[in-house]
């Protein structure tokens, strides 16, 4: 038979590795898929993707194809690929400049803070984060701005502290000027357990139709991640490739992955969906249940 | 009714079809994701008090930045126009730096004017410069050399020339420039601030998009189209006070 | 002498002008007002270029982003003019064409593409619609301005000589008009490519502007910053395109101007 | 009336409200087939308005110009004019040939090669044998005069306007101009109107001379020229007939001056 | 050479390589302060080309101009030109009042009311009392050529090179202007280069006329008008020494004839 057409809109990182991995060695045409990628700017177009009918799958942070849902986008998430848990699984910082004297939390109060999207992962872990220590986003100053460009920022004094993730959570370290603290990590201050840090998703229809292309995107992913964590050498020359990664920074870079199942349940998005009401992101009350469609592979 | 305002009135057929056609593929598409201009207007109605906030920043921003670049390129475009040499010689620069995309240069502009009013002010600027200085440059480039004669013969100086002579001969295509500076320096204040989002009516419009309320955006986008019409009309009137002697000079007389 | 000077100046004007956006550029960086980490020197640049360069990727996406604009701009160009002269044609739809214009001007691409996704999808129609959506302006504005202010006395001639509306658009106030819509063409060219790097950005797989992206999100400043100045070079390049192009079509232009002294 | 050119209570006005200014008042016309008429009158009086208005270039507010017994809207076939701004009803971006045979596209029954050949004799019988290539902001003022006139030759209409053809061309040309627009003229029945400012080129040129009015203008004054045709450039002016219309004309334009001397 | 004015040896060529066309070759003259010399020569001799260069306007590939005693390379202060392309020479946004204003810039020793005064006053000598406030684009051809003519007199130019200057206005105003420019000349001890077609009026005019050659041109011959001043439009023109004088410049440029019937 002809292979399944399966068009998967991403924003770019570093979750998504396997896959572009997979796509490069063929795994999804050997598993009878005609898999083609396309690179949106922000998890928001990745959405508009999918609702469009653009792209079969999306994958983004989980906040997008939840408020997506929520504002009259059926879309539904069925896999996951990262996860984050306390104390050294984590893969988003806050991080402050030595210049903005930030020493901690509470030292943000009324300081200039960055983030690199609305409604985004990034805003719930300020919202989330700053609960901790009484604050709100009404105490603070916010700009929104892309990853790359926040060190200079940090830097050049235009931001006092900021959301970040890697490749640039690991620049700031490496940066004398900058004299960077770290005042938090983790999406949500709470990460005894692992939190769902991104999301597969596609439209209620596509998914009732096209189970079958679905389980084999898992198993493709599955088997190239499973590759992957095998093989060092075979990763750092996918960082290389698919992220534009230097040799030297792909040697200290590893894949965000905590649990080796990618199967969503509901309680996964009901964390973050109390989190999005407790915070104030949205008035509730949100059922987990309506956003997952259980993949088993 | 005058014949101006028959023309005016039948005009506004053609974006009221456009309207109509846009009205038809979003009932065709049926997502929150393509609203109709029904729904924009209600999103105005719902949104407006936010936006007329937003808009002033906007908007001001905009003003700003294209006075900046009028009042630095006009004269420049005409000094490059007048002084051949070194105009044909820096022709390439302009083309190297107005191919530059704004969403390229914003970071580098960053570095040096941060996040605030001042880095914003500066791309937009930058943004209505190049169609402002193109124009005047190629316009006062065009000159028809009996002026530049007149000129000499009557012992103008340099600066003299260029503004008794290149300037005002200049102006209707300075004229064009300017309705495109303008058109740039709106476009670029909102994607300025969709980019460096902390205000004004690109973060609001960027916080609609992420948040699935296209519509919310596409009311506030109205609004600096409505502003581009008002800013527009005046240059129209403008042009019609100050540069008659162009278009009635070349009109045969009725 | 200074005459020499100047015909060497003029015919050497492109690497001159190369050598000055560098030497600027090198200045900024000696004096240190930014961290090197985001403001690189020249050198540090053009190893990080010649290595992309080595790889081969950077001339496909060049190609790739160059050919895009030249169709783009082709497309802008034709669709412009041929506005103007509906407009100049129709007073009723010049009119309608203006409010259009005024409304649709001012908005930015990225504004649109959320709903232009349903409608054209991901892919080529998506970018056609971003470039040519940015790009018409300035063919369409000069054309107006250009075709109205044809003189008297030509229109005149032309009508004297049988010439239909028609005709008379044709063979007297385009040739008239050309040169100042060249002018607003030279103008799209830049926006050309300013617009397919843009929408490659917002959507992309491949080009130049898919690959700054990439480079930016991995930290790379030396490439990105590359890949910026050979965008620049790709306005010199399409520039050259145009200017030839103005050459054989208003080439009386060009040298009735120069005869001054 | 009859003619193949005619103008009838002819009235026309520039401006409207206060700064409106009446140029044409009240004038009648009337043009017999292969008749050469010359118009004088003082600068400013309209004649160049009329012209327009004689060709269906600008409409007149009142009255009425036929041509051919049809009323003149648009400009006719078979009417050609060259105008006084010669400098701009060239086009610059064709060569001196190409604006000829521009004025050559309604001509019938010549193939390209048959006109290009026409044209270029045109041109050098007005003197320009190889400036065909040259563009006419190449050429002196009177040389682009002439290419004006080549190319109202070229279109050989039945009725030519010149207005100020010769107003820029030296005396010996001048008179060559004169005798090959008479010939020309004479040859292929052509009726013209010539507007001057040389009371003798219009006297010597004319079958009849109509002396205009100061602004509101209209025909004041009818002189038949009573002289053979063809014309000589030394004999015709020394025919007392000649002399005396002369006369005539020179008398009547004094007695419309208008400037004063500066003090 | 003495004179206020003086050419030498210029040459001056078009062009370059296959294309290049010498227009002026080997000129020499020379103007005393007060003269008034009128220079006469075939269409297209290069009269325009030589008043570019003696006003700096044009730099000669040979030779030098002077003006008072200094090498002329660029428009010397002192030096005002009336342009053969009047209608392009005048600025269309400014009103006709204004152009005349512009010309003058550089006079001295009036405050703006007198300058104003003095503006309308000249156009009011030229013939157009009323057109002060009309654009030029406004007016008929041979007011815009007063117009121009008003803009250089108002310059109070020690030396006025004027380019066919009366070439589109009516005989009786062209009289008119003759004597005017006459009347000017004298009172401000002006120096004047006029170039025209009209031989009656280069002798009529001039102290000594110039004939020039055809391309490349030079002067061919110096006729000295022997006749008193001022000068009449009536008696001069009859004066034997007046038609002596046209007589001998007439059969010069006969002489020089260029192009030929059409066959
Ligand atoms: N830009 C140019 N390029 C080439 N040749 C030119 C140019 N301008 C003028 N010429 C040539 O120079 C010659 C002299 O021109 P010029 O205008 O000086 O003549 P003129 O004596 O003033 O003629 P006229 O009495 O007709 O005004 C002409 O034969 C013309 O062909
Ligand atoms: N566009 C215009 N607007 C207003 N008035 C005008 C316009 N064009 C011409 N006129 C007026 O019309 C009158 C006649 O102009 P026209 O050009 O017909 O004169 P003319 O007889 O041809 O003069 P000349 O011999 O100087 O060429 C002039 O007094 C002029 O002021
Ligand atoms: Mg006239
Ligand atoms: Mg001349």
């Amino acid at each position: 038979a002809e292979d399944a057409k399966l068009t998967v809109a991403y924003f770019l990182a570093d979750s998504m590795l396997p896959a572009l991995y997979a796509q490069e060695k063929g795994y999804f045409t050997e598993a009878g898929l005609d898999a083609e990628f396309i690179a949106v700017q922000g998890g928001p177009a990745v959405v508009s993707a999918v609702a469009a009918g653009e792209a079969d799958v999306g994958y983004a942070a989980p906040v997008p194809p939840i408020n997506g849902r929520l504002n009259g986008v059926p879309v539904k998430m069925f896999l996951q690929l990262s996860q984050e848990v306390a104390p050294d699984k984590t893969y988003t910082w806050l991080v402050a400049s030595g210049a903005s004297g930030i020493k901690d939390l509470a030292g943000v109060k009324g300081k200039k803070i960055g983030f690199n999207a609305n409604g985004g992962l990034c805003e719930l872990m300020w919202r989330d984060h700053l609960a901790t220590v009484g604050l709100t986003m009404d105490d603070v100053e916010t700009v929104v701005l892309p990853f790359p460009e926040q060190e200079a920022a940090l830097e050049q004094g235009n931001l006092d502290a900021t959301c970040t993730i890697n490749p640039f959570h690991a620049s700031m370290g490496g940066n004398a000027n900058l004299g960077a603290v770290e005042i938090a990590t983790g999406t949500l201050a709470d990460l005894s357990t692992p939190l769902m840090n991104d999301a597969l998703f596609a439209s209620e229809d596509w998914l009732a139709a096209n189970g079958e292309t679905a389980i084999k995107l898992a198993q493709v992913m599955d088997r190239a991640r499973k590759e992957l964590l095998a093989d060092r050498t075979a990763l750092e020359g996918a960082a290389v490739q698919f992220m534009e990664l230097t040799p030297e920074a792909a040697k200290s870079f590893s894949l965000p992955i905590v649990n080796e199942s990618m199967v969503i349940t509901a309680a996964d998005v009901q964390r973050i969906l109390d989190a999005m009401v407790k915070t104030g992101m949205h008035p509730g009350p949100l059922d987990g249940a309506e956003f997952v469609s259980e993949l088993k592979y | 009714m005058t014949r101006q305002t028959r023309i005016a009135l039948w005009g506004l057929l053609v974006p009221l079809a456009i309207l109509a056609l846009w009205q038809v593929a979003a009932m065709l598409q049926r997502t929150p994701l393509f609203p109709g201009p029904g729904k924009v207007a209600l999103a105005i109605w719902a949104n407006y008090p936010v936006i007329l906030r937003e808009l002033g920043i906007t908007l001001l921003r905009a003003v700003v930045g294209f006075g900046l670049a009028a009042v630095t390129m006009i004269p420049l475009g005409i000094f490059l126009g007048r002084v051949r040499v070194i105009g044909r010689v820096l022709e390439p620069l302009m083309d190297m730096l107005a191919t530059l995309p704004p969403p390229a240069i914003i970071p580098l502009v960053m570095l040096f004017a941060g996040t605030g009013d001042g880095a914003k002010v500066v791309i937009i600027a930058y943004a209505a410069a190049v169609p402002l200085l193109m124009n005047t440059y190629e316009a006062s480039h065009s000159i028809h050399p009996m002026l530049s004669r007149v000129a000499r013969s009557l012992h103008l100086s340099r600066f003299e020339t260029m503004r008794l002579i290149d300037l005002p001969s200049s102006l209707p295509m300075i004229a064009t420039g300017a309705r495109l500076a303008i058109a740039s320096s709106l476009l670029v204040s909102v994607t300025s601030e969709m980019l460096l989002a902390t205000n004004g009516i690109g973060t609001f419009l960027q916080r609609s998009q992420e948040t699935f309320k296209i519509d919310a955006g596409l009311a506030g986008i109205a609004f600096i189209s409505l502003a581009g019409i008002i800013v527009n009309a005046g240059v129209f009137r403008l042009e019609k006070n100050w540069l008659f002697w162009h278009y009635r000079d070349q009109r045969p007389a009725e | 002498m200074i005459p020499g000077i100047a015909v060497l100046a003029e015919k050497f004007r492109v690497p001159i002008c190369i050598a000055l956006v560098l030497g600027v550029w090198q200045i900024v960086f000696v004096l240190g007002v930014v961290n090197e980490k985001y403001f690189p020197s020249i050198p540090t640049i053009a190893v990080a270029f010649g290595q992309m360069l080595t790889d081969g990727s950077v001339i496909a996406a060049w190609a790739t982003t160059f050919l895009r604009a030249l169709i783009g701009l082709i497309g802008a160009a034709l669709l412009g003019v041929a506005l103007a002269i509906v407009s100049d044609l129709s007073p009723i739809l010049s009119r309608g064409i203006r409010y259009v214009s005024d409304v649709l001007q001012p908005i930015p691409p990225a504004a649109f593409v959320p709903m232009a996704v349903f409608m054209l999808g991901l892919g080529s129609k998506l970018y056609a619609f971003v470039i040519i959506l940015v790009t018409v302006w300035p063919p369409y504005l000069n054309g107006v301005a250009a075709l109205a202010g044809v003189g008297p006395v030509q229109l005149n001639t032309g009508r004297m000589f049988g010439l239909t509306n028609w005709g008379l658009l044709w063979r007297v106030k385009l040739p008239a008009a050309l040169p100042e819509i060249f002018t607003g063409i030279r103008y799209a060219a830049t926006i050309s490519l300013i617009a397919v790097i843009v929408s490659e950005m917002l959507a992309g797989r491949d080009g130049i502007g898919f690959m700054i992206f990439k480079k930016a999100f991995a930290m790379r400043t030396p490439e990105v910053f590359g890949l910026m100045f050979l965008v620049a070079i790709n306005g010199v390049l399409l520039n050259g395109l145009v200017n030839l192009l103005r050459r054989g079509l208003t080439g009386w232009h060009m040298r009735m101007m120069e005869r001054s002294e | 009336m009859t003619g193949i050119l005619t103008a009838s209570d002819v009235g026309k006005s520039y401006g409207s409200g206060d700064t409106r200014m009446a140029i044409i008042d009240g004038l009648n016309l009337s043009i017999a087939k292969g008749e050469f008429v010359s118009l004088v009158g003082p600068s400013g009086c309209g004649k160049t308005t009329l012209l327009m208005c004689l060709s269906g270039l600008l409409s007149p507010n009142l009255g009425k110009v036929g041509f051919k017994g049809q009323v003149v809207t648009a400009p006719p076939i078979g009417l050609s004019v060259v105008f006084q701004d010669y400098s701009r009803s060239l086009l610059p971006w064709k060569t001196n040939l190409d604006n000829v045979l521009f004025g050559m596209r309604r001509v019938t029954g010549m193939d390209a090669a048959q006109k290009k050949a026409r044209a270029l004799e045109i041109l050098e019988a007005v003197g320009l044998p190889g400036f065909a290539g040259h563009y006419p902001w190449q050429v002196s003022g009177g040389m682009q005069q002439r290419v004006a006139i080549a190319r109202g030759i070229a279109s050989q209409s039945e009725l030519l306007l010149l207005d100020e053809p010769l107003a820029a061309v030296d005396a010996q040309t001048r008179a060559d101009m004169q005798d090959l627009l008479l010939d020309l003229a004479k040859r292929f029945d052509q009726t013209c109107v010539l507007v001057t400012h040389d009371v003798e080129e219009a006297v010597y040129m004319a079958d009849r001379v109509l002396v205009l009015g100061p602004r509101p203008t209209r025909v004041v004054r009818e002189i038949v020229v009573d002289l053979p045709k063809p014309r000589d450039q030394i004999s015709t002016r020394e025919a007392p007939a000649f002399l005396h219309a002369r006369h005539e004309v020179m008398e009547l334009i004094r007695s419309m001056r208008q400037g004063k001397a500066l003090s």
